[in-house]
């Protein structure tokens, strides 16, 4: 389970990340879309601490659903798909292998996002950096999990059940609002950052074993 | 006797309003090779499809073993090959980087790569990037990740197509290589196929075996 | 190729290691002492030239453009390119004086008041972008004229950026720094000039350098196939 | 040129909404955005109208950029561009005909999300409409094209989906900036909201001239 | 006399490190009619992109009537029909709705989609999307797109790929149909083609021309 995951996993990091340009295309992704979020919310005003967080979270989630709409692109391009699944491995693994590849991706562009959103917002200061980073690492893997879920939902049921998906993808709107939650927590603004990492711990749990439990029935007709 | 290779009893397959396949009924021995002919639309690759399990009958059954296909155990999935119309392959990667992640699925610790695209032609493109190979180029590549891990029981839709005159004899070559080593339906438009390998021909049209 | 001549090094050579010196010279020995802003105030000889030598290198760069989809001649293309590298060499140089300067007499290193400054960076991102157009594609006519192209929408960015910036002004915070008043004593004027010519004749040295380069490895690459047997 | 344009437009549009998942995921997206942003606003206290134009424009520049990722992905499925090129028409039609349904595009999400935005910001007062539905509108056509121009740049690069919004985000910031402001002016804030419509319907003529110009040079080898 | 309807000269195509056409010089007279043959890689598909304009050579020319292929005006275009190795349909659309775009972009107000599709025998799938085609159904249609609207060079890559023996038939039809009637170049890998239609070959092996 875990070494054919693996294999996945690199295989589509590799076609992602081959290029080195990539990493610097997402620098300038990031540059570019603070700087649109900035000069769109300007005029707001608003306390510059709470501002930065809605417009970390907002970049992560754009970020996350750019990656999700592709998240089986390259399988079905040429029918890899069935490849997969004629291999001798759990059905499990091909959409474990995906959710791996898909996190992966979410790290490498907020190990870069998240070093220049600090040097534009906060010169001085800024928030506490191990809740931050715990927040995103778990919001990350919720993300990861939920998403590409939906999208071999989607895939499998080419059919019928477009709505599915839809279902499935608001289900990361909590994540999110925890997220930004313990963002201004790790300002020390709000007393316990606690709270809304341990939320974000839960929903991980909760939707690995739900993708576990159904994984057989994901993907393929 | 031993249980039969691969067996459909009264598989059907619909798609929307269409019957792809009506109770379809057919035996394959272990080691028995057959060709599969028919008209276009006939239902040749869904039948190779329900084999290999990555269609789920809409009625009866399609077995290998003794499981039934599209939730064959992972032994039995070992074991199988199967080249559709589709390449199955990762068009970023290269020959080499395709053929690796199979043999890393497959767990075959020693598979000689560098030998398995010597053996389609394709020795000296293997550290290009699939996309910019011509169309025969990847189906000789197709056909080498079929043939790599010895399945027992390979399916080949429509395998020639696309080849060169050489790329023909190689086939030819795995086909008779493999009658009575493993099992072996193909689905083809040549008429002269199994006279070639000599083997029995089941007809398919309209979705109906004939 | 040939035919669109050899560009010179040793007159942009000359003048560079001519003017720059001298640019330096008047700075600190000349020029008086800033009485707002002192010692710091002299980086204005280096970085507006910079920066006004980056706007120089990014309109060749796009007159090359539009050269090469004329003419479709490969140098135009190797022109354009060079322009908007140097262009961008110069703007990373630009974006990093800055913030030493706004550093040094704002207190901050970045201010998003600034209209400059916003433009500056969207144009910097945009031609950063064009390496990444060009790097994606797969060397040929088609990366060519991708490039070009995008050089070209560059011509529309600019101006529409400074206007956009200004019409939002009133939503931008207004800025609360004063600029350097605009009486300038002939002394700034002259060295600010003279330091001007001196980047400038940089900027042309480094471009000339590049495009033997590049037109060098091209070349080098012509050969190899000749050898090989192929000619095309 | 005209009805060429207006024949791949509607394949295109017929095709998007036949697969109705990349139209949820963008409403998703929208509502996700104003959600975030809300909520990462809400402490700050600042003017709420403000923050409420900042949040419009951020989500319909993000969902533009996703929606410009499919532009050419069913030409490119199948080699249907090869098709297209093929035919005697103009090259500039293809771009345009593209532009057309990404313009439709658009204007289906937003007809769905600014009555949202609108509910959860305006129980009573709001913008005037005609100035934002104005705003909104010069800013798709500017949207439609540059971003249909960068896809058909971007069309034969392996990093394709890094790349584009990479190659658009630039592009469109002096729109929304302009479309911010026309906001504020909508909310009869600032007295003219004419000089950022204007300022709109210069971008869309600039972009729209400069696209035509080197429309041959845009698609094909 | 007339110009050539189609005319390489010294017509070379790069790709990366690859040379996939060199110095190519062939001249087709309107009317003719020529099979291309040669092993897989040898250029067959890169020389009809070539022709059809939508490949630019790296150096020498392509010319089709008195053009430059990948400029041509829309005029010849017009009269101009390739089938690739990709069907170039829209997976999303109805086998009608294919043809239907077809005719628009090429104002053919009179095309006639019933008949056209009767004559690949689709006529009774016209109104299915065609992501549920089978391959041998897809050859088909862009079989029927390419001569629907009655072009004067028409460029096929291996067009029986797929067919069916009936299929095969039908596309010899069309090929003999337009024997000095239309320019016509046909990549194959079917060696006894060029006997059946009593044509001139032409042998392409490493991107060289025979
Ligand atoms: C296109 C790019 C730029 C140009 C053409 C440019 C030009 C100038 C000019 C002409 C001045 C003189 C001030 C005046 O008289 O108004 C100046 C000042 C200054 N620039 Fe830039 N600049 C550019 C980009 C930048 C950037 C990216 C920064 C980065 C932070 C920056 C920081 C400053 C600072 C701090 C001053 C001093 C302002 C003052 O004394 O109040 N500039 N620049
Ligand atoms: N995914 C699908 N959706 C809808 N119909 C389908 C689908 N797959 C196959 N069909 C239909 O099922 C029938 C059989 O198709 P199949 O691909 O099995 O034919 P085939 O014998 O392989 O033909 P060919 O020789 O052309 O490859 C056809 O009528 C086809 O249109
Ligand atoms: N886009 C591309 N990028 C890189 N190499 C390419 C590309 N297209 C073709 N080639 C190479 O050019 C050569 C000729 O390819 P081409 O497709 O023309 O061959 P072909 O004669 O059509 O072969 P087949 O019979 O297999 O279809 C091959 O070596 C191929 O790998
Ligand atoms: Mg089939
Ligand atoms: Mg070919």
């Amino acid at each position: 389970m875990i070494r054919p995951a693996l294999a996945i996993a690199r295989v589509k990091l590799v076609l992602e990340l081959r290029r080195r340009e990539v990493l610097f295309a997402m620098l300038l992704f990031i540059a570019a879309t603070i700087v649109i979020v900035h000069f769109a919310l300007s005029g707001a005003g608003a306390g510059g601490e709470r501002a930065a967080a809605g417009m970390l979270w907002a970049a992560v989630v754009f970020t996350a659903v750019l990656g999700l709409l592709r998240t089986f692109a390259a399988e079905s391009e040429d029918g890899a798909l069935d490849a997969l699944l004629l291999a001798p491995i759990d059905r499990a693994a091909i959409w474990f292998g995906a959710a791996l590849a898909q996190l992966g991706f979410l790290i490498v562009v907020e190990v870069i996002a998240v070093p220049v959103w600090w040097l534009l917002f906060f010169q001085h200061g800024g928030p506490r950096i191990l809740p931050l980073v715990g927040a995103l690492v778990l919001a990350d893997v919720g993300i990861a999990l939920v998403g590409t879920l939906a999208a071999a939902l989607a895939l499998g049921a080419r059919t019928r059940d477009v709505l599915l998906p839809v279902l499935v993808l608001p289900l990361l709107i909590p994540l999110v609002l925890a997220g930004v939650t313990a963002t201004y927590g790790a300002f020390g603004e709000e007393s316990d950052v606690l709270r809304p990492l341990g939320f974000l711990a839960l929903y991980d749990l909760v939707f690995a074993a739900l993708a576990w439990g159904t994984s057989e029935h994901l993907l393929g007709d | 006797m031993d249980a039969p290779a691969v067996s459909l009893s009264a598989c059907s397959k619909r798609f929307g309003d269409r019957l792809a396949l009506r109770k379809a009924t057919l035996t394959v021995a272990p080691g028995e090779t057959i060709v599969l002919l028919g008209p276009n639309g006939a239902g040749k690759s869904t039948l190779l499809r329900l084999v290999a399990g990555l269609l789920r009958p809409t009625a009866g059954s399609a077995q290998i073993g003794n499981a039934e296909a599209c939730s064959a155990p992972r032994s039995l999935r070992a074991g199988l090959a199967y080249a559709g119309h589709r390449a199955q392959l990762y068009r970023g990667l290269t020959a080499r980087e395709n053929l690796g992640l199979h043999a890393r699925l497959h767990r075959l610790t020693d598979l000689d790569i560098d030998a398995a695209l010597d053996g389609v032609g394709l020795a000296d493109r293997a550290d290009e990037r699939i996309d910019g190979f011509s169309r025969g180029m990847l189906q000789r590549l197709a056909l080498a990740r079929a043939i790599a891990h010895a399945p027992g029981l390979l399916l080949l839709d429509e395998p020639a197509s696309g080849l060169d005159a050489a790329g023909r004899l190689l086939l030819d070559g795995v086909l008779m290589d493999g009658l009575g080593q493993r099992t072996q339906l193909i689905a083809s438009h040549d008429h002269e196929l199994p006279a070639r390998l000599g083997v029995r021909t089941v007809h398919l049209a309209g979705g109906r075996l004939a | 190729m040939r035919a669109l001549g050899r560009p010179s090094t040793t007159i942009p050579l000359l003048l560079s290691l001519i003017l720059i010196p001298l640019t330096l010279g008047m700075t600190f020995w000349w020029t008086p002492e800033d009485i707002d802003q002192g010692l710091s105030q002299k980086i204005f000889y280096l970085h507006v030239p910079i920066a006004l030598a980056s706007y120089a290198a990014f309109g060749y760069g796009a007159v090359c453009a539009a050269l090469y989809l004329w003419k479709r001649t490969d140098d135009w293309d190797l022109r354009s390119y060079v322009g908007v590298h140097s262009g961008t060499i110069f703007g990373t140089l630009v974006l990093l004086t800055g913030p030493i300067w706004a550093k040094a007499s704002w207190g901050v290193w970045w201010n998003w008041g600034d209209k400059q400054l916003n433009v500056f960076l969207i144009l910097f991102l945009y031609y950063c972008a064009y390496f990444m157009l060009r790097f994606s594609l797969d060397e040929g006519e088609r990366r060519r004229a991708a490039s070009a192209v995008f050089v070209l929408l560059g011509v529309g960015l600019i101006p529409l950026s400074f206007l956009a910036v200004r019409i939002a002004e009133t939503l931008i915070h207004p800025s609360v720094f004063t600029t350097t008043g605009a009486a300038m004593p002939s002394s700034f004027l002259l060295t600010f000039l003279v330091g001007l010519a001196g980047m400038l004749s940089l900027m042309a040295l480094l471009m000339a350098i590049e495009l033997r380069g590049k037109r060098a490895a091209l070349r080098v690459l012509e050969l190899q196939r000749r050898a090989r047997g192929e000619d095309a």
